[in-house]
């Protein structure tokens, strides 16, 4: 960001590479963790998993996740915390499968609803952290038992007894808005590389990789344009500053109630795009959907270099640490390795991919 | 002791109104009282000089001015109409600029982004407007230069600059903004020779462009260089308010100490203080 | 007339949310008062604080599941020295006569798994994966524990957590990965089961899926061929009996004279059919 | 805490009446909560609830779950997290299950060996944080993952395949040290108290309550310990200012990185304590012990009002938070709704709690 | 502008060997060179001024003194033996006693606990050792009063003091637990009339006691008050050393602006600063 030109070199500064200067980005840190965790796997699991299909199939979860963990990477920014949007991703689910199913709405009026639905949801969220000055922690893990429990007795309602709402799939065919949200992308194209040979294919020809799916088109798209807002837009001033010092934010003039109460209905806003696209791919919804997630992509957020406290981190680092925590999480099953250690593995490659980030990050930029 | 200096002073006279007006003004912490019931008032184009004790109540007082506090009793007058700023926001949209004595200042973030938090230039239109951060970064290394410092970088982290540094960024940050009122809490505290004398001045720039300045200062020779009134608090009352040249640097200094065992003290200083 | 149940599954477990539902079902159709309480997950020593908490109220009579004897049976002695009639149904038929209760209404978790493992094994599975998504549950580790011994065959445990989409990638991965693997067993049908089926179509191979309890999709993939079949245990039948015997016995002293086996029952494609309503509804 | 008596009284001070005084403190702030969810249950609940076997009842897993989140308290105080707590209680159990069953230890060696194993383990989590730099959340985190794949890994090899290892309460049978870890103190008193009727009994004649669990003793005893060194010894000192402000501290003089390991230790101690009393009392153990505990000790302690950020709260704090939290969970179960809505009650119970509490609080010290 | 005052100063000669001696100090963060090379020494008994520009270097210097900072280059001696602080505690150990320009204080902490944090007095033996709330609140407000601020009450969180109280909090703190070298960083910039007499004769008087004295400070009148040696920093690197009547004030004025335009200054100023 230093565009200025000073007019002589200042003889207190060392000169600097350029590579140095990248890593002290909060974002391209978690970069050198994503090498490391690509070439743990490259060493020891099955060539399948680099394959195209291996890639897709890992980058779909991370996606998923990533698509929270950026809504929660901003929320931290700003110095909150939204513990309910695992429990959202299911209640913006049933919402979606009850406007879909039950009352029969075209995607073109659900999928809005849906999204206004969570979105005051999260001001509900926000505004009662904002106006009792509770820990957004308490407040919304509140609403984590709150919407789970909620989830579970619409479905009953809806269902009549049952936890799975299902028959999404069989309504919303046709619809002009469900490419946009559910299945894989450029279908036409892969058919086409599958067809010349550029895609691997099965025996009777299909393409082995469909297509892109639209969760990764929309993970790509919510942390360029995260990452666009907090680095370029005033909002992202806004942002750093509440969550850096909510005394001096708001002292300096910035609007740090509503900028707060605006990231958790975007948080909110991100787990139910999650939902839409799950429910939408899966069908069907359940009770259980969304379980942890909060804190899955709270994870993955601070693997990404986000600071707990607030007010340092940034959108393309909870879209690495997605990555890496999609990756981990999927790769062990391309290995050779006992699954009962799965979660000494995941835990262990999580610490080393963090550790090795950090000691990367020190050593190149002179810090001690 | 200079007891004048060659700064043009405003002369407010009785009948311009003026910009801010307090009354009575009460403030309460649970059981603390900070303030117990204060008048002030600042008019265009002068310096009106806070001055007291440390605690007197000061900075509470100019912070129930711009807003971050509610009074606990009395009323403000802005412009001559009854005035309640709810936020620190609202203040700065009436044109009144603070420089708060912790700076108001975040750590982790860049001198241009702190010195245009909450108001941050854009260019561009529609969903293309964006933080315009050359003009940013330009803006902000000029202000700092005004003001005597000349920055490595304005992306350096404020949280790494030195206490001097530092105010000087909130001091030029207020006075870029500064619209009708500009409140200073003891600015010139951890600045060095050439940057006081460059705030100095700026004060006097400023006033002469008719904006009114509240100047917080424990240093005499600092106020009388460029007060016109001096209002004296002391434990969370007035001790009452002097203009300029009717009242000596002696007197006034009696009075910042709470007007107690200043011969004592006075004596055993030299005059150094 | 209260009777009480203290069961280790959650209401929000399609599983036992069908148990919770035969529970109200009975409820109703005797007219006792009945009230289903389970801990937020599984977890033996809040399960005992609860059977404490249910002794306390003293009801009429006490439904529970056993899954862990140790931690369980002091708390069930002291509601049979308390005097009350306990039935115990799913899991712990080796146990429950020697904590005192009447009877048992169910079917042992190992036994189920290995019913199926020995059927899959019969369809022509040689190397297996069983997709546990809650690894240290025992009654769900006790399902791959006997499809292991059931199958006979190579068999690995996949351990997922509840997200079908990481199922899904997990199940695909396993059978990329691994060629050799011909049979998916999954542990719950519409979180394992579904995305199983889902993975095993879009690996393009012949791999049999079959899945412990129903949901209604994966009773249309069965009719449709994608799937096996889904082992069931009738476990509305668990809650509804039990209720009804409790209270029966309350009111005029009646209680059978042995354990009710309530499965296993294996839904294949023949029969699947008939069942996607119910299961829709909650009851199968 | 304020003993000088200053010459005259200060003009500048309104006085203020012993109650808000009282209030200002975080430890009493949670009472005002207590009371309500006591109130709540009085009117809604099954009267057995408040009988003595039912208090006794309630007490037992909010004494479980405060002994943890006292140690919790302190660590956040200290400005750190663990997240490893609950895996930390299936790990040492696991080891002293072990111990006890397959290596035939008696008491007085496996406690302790559990108590240093649990300590070590405490160590090694401390030592990443303070040398790495990384957020404790993140480190803990993976430690979750990696005790909890252990235990499980660890029981499978213990047992020949299970993750449930039985057999303890056999083994430990007539072990002088087993009464002050397991059962109920004072039977004989109560014994006596049921035979002159002071205590509810069974039809059979048996006490309802055959004593105090050791856990509820154990609770009280490290709130009171925890308080004490809190409020009134240097190490107490030293806790609030390495959470305040890390740089602070340090920079005056506090050995910040020493305290933050020995509260590591402590916590790790804390979950090894639970471990023990529920392995002994359940007589056996299995791979999801504590499952999630580290959560709920963190939403205890937050209750009783700890900051997140760290620097403040109180022991008595998450002693009150922990019994709210008991009492909403268990208390439902003997109340006539529904369990389907267990869940919204929980949250919703929470909320009310935390937000009541907070009214009370500003309302009498007169804070806006 | 009086540039003697009736302070008694020290007289230390070349044969008493110093305290703490520091050689050719440099300091670099990452790509930033804050020390580029700075020799300096305390001597038993005298008050050594560290004087500078905003951002020359001053508290990063005297935080490498105090074991904060370790240095990039350069050799420290405590007492002759070359000494490497691995923590503020190490160099607390040794004696050495610092008020850091941030002062260091935790805002949610009561004045008494901050007061003797890391240090706290104890009463009682074994598992009875307590802190010993009494005595340490009765010194604290004792200490206080001594500085010239009446405290409502010890157990008022220092984060609700004003800026002047808190600085005081620190200052007493450190005279108090001073044992060989006291670093005081700006210790007068946010102190009233009274206060600031008050910290200078507490200097004045701890210098009698034989304890050596770094005094950094913006303002030329409290530097000669006190001062027996001025060192200046310029941009990370010294301007030389001086010792008291060998230099003027003028002079000593010019060095600390970084010996630049300082005539044109000092004129707008009329000898204000
Ligand atoms: N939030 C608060 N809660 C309780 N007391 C407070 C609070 N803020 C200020 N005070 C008290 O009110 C009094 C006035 O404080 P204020 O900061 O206004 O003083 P000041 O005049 O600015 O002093 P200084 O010159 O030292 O900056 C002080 O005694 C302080 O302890
Ligand atoms: N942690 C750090 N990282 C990067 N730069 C730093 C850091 N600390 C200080 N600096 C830089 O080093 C230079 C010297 O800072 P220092 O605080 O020592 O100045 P100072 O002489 O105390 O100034 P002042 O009188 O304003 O307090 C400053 O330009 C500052 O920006
Ligand atoms: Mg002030
Ligand atoms: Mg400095």
């Amino acid at each position: 960001m230093s565009e200025t030109t000073p007019e002589a070199v200042d003889e207190r500064l060392k000169s600097e590479p350029f590579f140095a200067k990248m890593m002290k980005r909060p974002e391209l840190g978690a970069i050198a963790g994503v090498i490391l965790v690509i070439i743990f796997f490259a060493l020891t699991a099955d060539s399948a998993m680099f394959s195209l299909s291996g890639v897709i199939n890992f980058m779909t979860p991370a996606a998923q996740l990533g698509i929270l963990a950026i809504g929660a990477a901003l929320l931290m920014i700003g110095g909150e915390f939204d513990l309910s949007i695992g429990s959202m991703v299911a209640f913006a689910g049933l919402f979606f499968g009850v406007c879909v199913v039950t009352w029969g709405l075209p995607l073109i009026i659900s999928i809005p609803l849906t999204f206004v639905f969570a979105a005051c949801v999260g001001a509900v969220n926000g505004n009662i952290v904002i106006r009792s000055g509770l820990p957004s922690f308490i407040v919304t893990l509140a609403f984590l038992f709150i919407l789970r429990g909620l989830s579970l007795v619409g479905l009953k309602m809806a269902t009549g007894g049952s936890t799975q709402l299902r028959g999404v799939r069989d309504t919303i065919e046709g619809d002009w808005l469900a490419p946009f949200f559910s299945g894989d992308a450029f279908p036409g194209l892969f058919l086409w590389l599958a067809d010349n040979g550029f895609v691997a294919t099965f025996k009777s020809g299909a393409p082995k990789v469909p297509g892109i799916p639209v969760e990764i088109l929309w993970f790509i798209a919510i942390a360029l344009a995260a990452t666009y807002i907090l680095l370029r837009t005033p909002a992202g001033n806004w942002i750093f500053a509440s969550g850096g010092d909510t005394t001096a934010a708001s002292n300096s003039g910035v609007p740090v109630n509503r900028v707060k109460i605006s990231l958790f209905m975007l948080t909110a806003c991100c787990a139910a795009l999650v939902a839409i696209i799950t429910v939408m791919d899966a069908g069907s919804t359940d009770a259980r959907r969304g379980f942890q997630k909060e804190f899955e992509a709270i994870i993955a957020a601070v693997i990404g270099g986000c600071l707990l406290t607030g007010g340092y981190g940034s959108a393309i680092g909870a879209f690495f640490g997605s990555i890496i925590f999609g990756m981990v999480v999927i790769g062990l099953t391309y290995t050779d390795f006992d699954q009962d250690w799965f979660q000494v593995f995941l835990g262990g490659m999580l610490l080393i991919a963090v550790l090795f980030n950090n000691a990367i990050r020190k050593r190149v930029t002179g810090e001690r | 002791m200079t007891d004048d200096s060659k700064f043009h002073h405003g002369d407010p006279t009785a009948h311009i109104h003026p910009v801010v007006e307090m009354k009575n003004i009460e403030k309460h912490f649970g059981n603390i009282i900070a303030l117990a019931g204060v008048s002030f008032d600042v008019k265009p184009g002068e310096c009106h000089c806070l001055l007291g004790d440390n605690g007197a109540g000061k900075s509470t007082f100019i912070k129930t001015m711009s807003g971050v506090h509610k009074p606990t009793k009395g009323e403000i007058f802005f412009e001559g109409k009854p005035m309640n700023f709810n936020t620190p926001r609202d203040a700065m949209e009436a044109g009144i600029a603070t420089v708060f004595q912790d700076l108001a200042m975040i750590p982790l973030m860049s001198v241009t982004r702190n010195f245009f938090m909450g108001r941050e230039p854009t260019k561009g239109k529609g969903l293309g407007k964006r933080f315009d951060t050359k003009f940013a970064n330009e803006v902000c290394v000029e202000e700092m230069r005004k003001m005597g410092i000349n920055l490595r970088g304005p992306d350096q982290a404020v949280g790494t600059l030195s206490g001097g540094e530092r105010q000087t960024v909130a001091i030029a940050r207020a006075v870029y903004f500064g619209a009708k009122i500009l409140i200073l809490d003891e600015p010139t505290s951890a600045l060095g020779v050439r940057q006081t004398s460059n705030v100095l001045a700026t004060i006097d720039k400023v006033r002469r462009q008719g904006i009114g300045v509240v100047f917080i200062s424990h240093n005499v020779r600092h106020a009388l260089a460029v007060g016109d009134r001096f209002t004296v608090l002391n434990r969370g009352k007035t001790l009452g308010t002097a203009v300029r040249g009717e009242i000596t640097p002696e007197q006034l200094q009696d009075l910042m100490a709470g007007g107690q065992e200043l011969a004592s003290l006075e004596g055993s200083l030299g005059g150094t203080v | 007339q209260d009777i009480i149940v203290v069961a280790h599954g959650q209401a929000n477990d399609p599983f036992w949310s069908v148990v919770k539902n035969g529970v109200e079902e009975a409820g109703r159709d005797t007219g006792v008062n009945v009230d289903y309480r389970s801990p937020e997950t599984f977890d033996m020593v809040a399960m005992s604080q609860l059977i404490d908490a249910a002794v306390n109220q003293e009801p009429d009579g006490l439904i529970v599941s056993i899954p862990d004897a140790d931690a369980l049976g002091p708390s069930i002695e002291r509601a049979v020295a308390a005097g009350i009639p306990v039935i115990s149904i799913n899991s712990g038929s080796d146990v429950s006569k020697g904590l005192g209760a009447l009877l048992h209404v169910g079917q042992d978790e190992f036994d189920a798994g290995k019913a199926a493992g020995e059927k899959l094994a019969s369809m022509g599975g040689t190397s297996a994966i069983c997709v546990n998504q809650e690894v240290g549950n025992v009654a769900l580790d006790l399902r791959c524990a006997g499809f292991a011994e059931g199958f006979g065959g190579a068999s690995k445990v996949l351990p997922t957590t509840n997200d079908p989409t990481e199922i899904e990638s997990k199940v695909a991965a396993a059978l990329a990965s691994d060629e050799s693997i011909d049979t998916v067993m999954a542990l719950g049908a519409s979180t394992a089961g579904e995305p199983s089926v889902a993975a095993a179509k879009a690996s393009g191979r012949d791999v049999k899926v079959a899945s412990f309890d129903l949901s209604a999709s994966f009773l249309q993939s069965v009719v449709a061929g994608d799937a096996a079949f889904a082992i069931d245990q009738q476990q509305f039948l668990q809650g509804y009996l039990s209720v009804n015997f409790l209270g029966l016995h309350a009111k005029y002293g009646l209680m059978p004279g042995g354990n009710v086996p309530s499965g296993p029952n294996l839904i294949t494609a023949d029969k699947a059919g008939q069942v996607v309503d119910l299961s829709a509804k909650g009851i199968r």
